[in-house]
């Protein structure tokens, strides 16, 4: 158990890394999952540790990792749309807008009425 | 018997992680799909082998589900390394 | 009886095992796509076949042993299909 | 049990290598074909955790749904992405900042948790029987924490309505796009038609055994949303548009479904979401049957994304 306890605390230091250095946003998304991974782990040990009545782990902290699995997959569609709409208006994927002013494209229809 | 049984699992594991050396110095995308279809049938084997060892009936679910999505991703990954070049057709 | 029993579970799930190795290193050694894959769907039909093959009679019901063979069934029927599409796809590239 | 040691320090090794793998691999693509990978194999750590309802989900949606969703944003952008690597002092101080944060967290949980651990199982296993359920996880999704889950399911509605607003105004309420417009392979083809039945069967399987083994409407509704999804990548079938009333009832059934039982039982349990004595069992597993259907259209829709084409006449 202390061995995933210490692989989680790894993931979450490994995804914070990717999450601030990767310089492309679909690999930020990627790394924001990994992160995720990691602190669900460790509520899995949580309810490892918690084993007692007969069963093998704690269910509160299961279903609530059942729970986040679901909103971060939730989270990350909500991104990867956001990306993919971004490509289609602008062509890139570049987050640093202001580097690239000026050469903005004319947006087709997001302009307010 | 059980005993026997974890070890065959600990091997199986170990394969996987031979088989991770490929994922490190693949040449192609293809190449990786391959390891990534391996590690999902030697996660499989894995599961199969742990349930009948460890006498948990769920885990054989697990090993189902796994068999089932392990040829999703590559599906999605046929279908979406066909259209890799033309991103301009989308609004 | 019982030892005869043991006795194919250890052989079966060995030789399973082994396919499993002998698939992998396929994978890292052979040449080309088309090898490599031949490689893998020995592991995926003939390894995971003999696994489930051991295994069978050391399970308690007749609906887990269903199960078992269930899973070899849909591994080796989409494990075919899969990697003549990565194969279709890797010639194509 | 030196050899089960040993086997989870070889499974903690294998997922650290494929995560460090995701991070530094440069393509986009690479990282989601690792990261899928990652998701199989951590479902592998949830089993050793004695987790394996959590194994499930994390198979399903970790894995599977994500995977998919992903790998179509990398056939999409992945060789157009913006790729300047931040300059190494920063690299640097981000791996030291993260090494810092991954040994302080490390020495918390191998340190620092109570102990002996505190633990909710006695009083959810001791009130199990009351609610006729046999598995304590479906017990705390339905029973204990249902608010909880009612509220998850409309988060996943607001993600979807998130995703549906940012199609272009022109082609708004019409039909979301998903795989190439090449023509599938013929194997495609043959995998799409052969694959859902089998799935079906196995996702209505894993929704029925929820109420006593592990499983339950999470896991059946992904693998619902799988398979609809192979068979959208195949063709065989088009995506209704996304003002077509149908879907949207079948998005919105499920949580309706539930509140209504939730508002029904303020009236004949006194409470919001409890369930009046002795009908628990049947409520719940309507409840579930509902939530599967329509967390599979949901998930579908989420990972097909927004509208790309004019709605049909």
């Amino acid at each position: 158990m202390t061995i995933f306890a210490a692989c989680a605390a790894l993931l979450m230091g490994l995804g914070l890394f990717g999450l601030i250095t990767n310089p492309q946003p679909l690999r930020k998304i990627v790394a924001f999952n990994i992160l995720g991974s990691g602190v669900f782990l460790l509520f899995g040990i949580v309810a490892r540790r918690g084993a007692a009545a007969g069963v093998g782990a704690d269910p509160v902290p299961q279903a609530l990792v059942i729970t986040g699995i679901v909103v971060a997959f939730a989270a990350t569609a909500m991104a990867v749309a956001l990306l993919l709409r971004l490509f289609a208006d602008r062509g890139d994927t570049r987050l640093d807008h202001e580097s690239a002013a000026g050469t903005e494209p004319a947006r087709d229809d997001c302009r307010p009425p | 018997m059980v005993d026997f049984l974890n070890a065959a699992a600990g091997m199986l594991l170990i394969t996987t992680m031979v088989g991770l050396c490929r994922m490190l110095r693949a040449p192609t995308d293809t190449d990786r799909m391959m390891t990534a279809q391996l590690a999902g049938s030697g996660g499989v084997g894995i599961l199969a082998l742990l349930a009948v060892a460890g006498e948990a009936p769920p885990v054989l679910d697990v090993a189902l589900l796994l068999a089932l999505l392990a040829a999703f991703a590559s599906v999605a990954f046929v279908s979406g390394a066909s259209t890799s070049t033309s991103p301009s057709d989308r609004p | 009886m019982s030892t005869a029993i043991a006795l194919v579970t250890v052989v079966a799930v060995s030789a399973g095992a082994i396919f499993f190795l002998a698939g992998t290193i396929g994978l890292i050694r052979f040449p080309d796509a088309p090898c490599r894959l031949h490689a893998l769907t020995k592991a995926d039909n003939l390894g995971l076949g003999l696994i489930v093959l051991g295994l069978l009679p050391q399970v308690g019901t007749l609906a887990e042993a269903l199960k078992l063979v269930c899973i070899w069934l849909l591994v080796m029927f989409s494990g075919a299909i899969v990697t003549q599409l990565i194969a279709a796809t890797s010639r194509h590239k | 049990m030196t050899s089960a040691l040993a086997f989870d320090l070889a499974l903690a090794a294998l997922v650290l290598a494929i995560a460090t793998l995701t991070i530094a691999a440069r393509e986009a693509m690479s990282a989601v074909i690792s990261f899928i990978a990652y998701g199989l194999l951590l479902s592998l750590a949830w089993v050793r955790l004695r987790a394996p309802d959590v194994a499930l989900t994390e198979a399903a949606i970790g894995a599977g749904v994500t995977g998919l969703l992903l790998l179509g944003a990398a056939a999409t952008i992945g060789h157009r992405q913006a790729g300047a690597a931040p300059p190494l002092a920063l690299m640097l101080a981000a791996g030291l900042a993260c090494a810092l944060v991954a040994s302080g967290l490390a020495a918390t949980t191998l340190v620092l948790l109570p102990e002996p651990a505190p633990t909710l199982a006695p009083p959810a296993m001791a009130s199990l029987a009351t609610t006729g359920l046999g598995n304590p996880v479906t017990a705390v999704l339905f029973v204990y924490r249902a608010l909880d889950t009612l509220l998850e399911k409309v988060v996943l509605v607001l993600a979807l309505l998130g995703v549906w607003s940012l199609a272009p105004d022109r082609v708004w309420g019409g039909v979301a796009r998903l795989g190439p417009d090449a023509p599938p392979r013929a194997m495609l083809v043959f995998l799409a038609q052969l694959l859902p039945p089998v799935g079906m069967l196995i996702a209505i399987y894993m929704f029925w055994t929820g109420a006593d083994h592990p499983g339950g409407a999470f896991q059946g509704g992904a693998i619902l949303a799988a398979m609809w999804l192979i068979v959208l990548t195949a063709r065989l079938a088009d995506m209704p548009a996304t003002s077509h009333p149908g879907l949207r009832l079948l998005v919105l059934a499920g949580p309706m479904l539930f509140a209504a039982i939730g508002f029904a039982g303020w009236a004949l349990a006194d409470a919001f979401l409890a369930y009046p004595e002795g009908y628990a069992k049947p409520l719940i597993i309507l409840a579930e049957a509902g939530l599967t259907l329509s967390i599979a259209a949901t998930l579908a829709c989420l990972v097909a994304g927004p509208a790309t084409r004019t709605p049909p006449p």
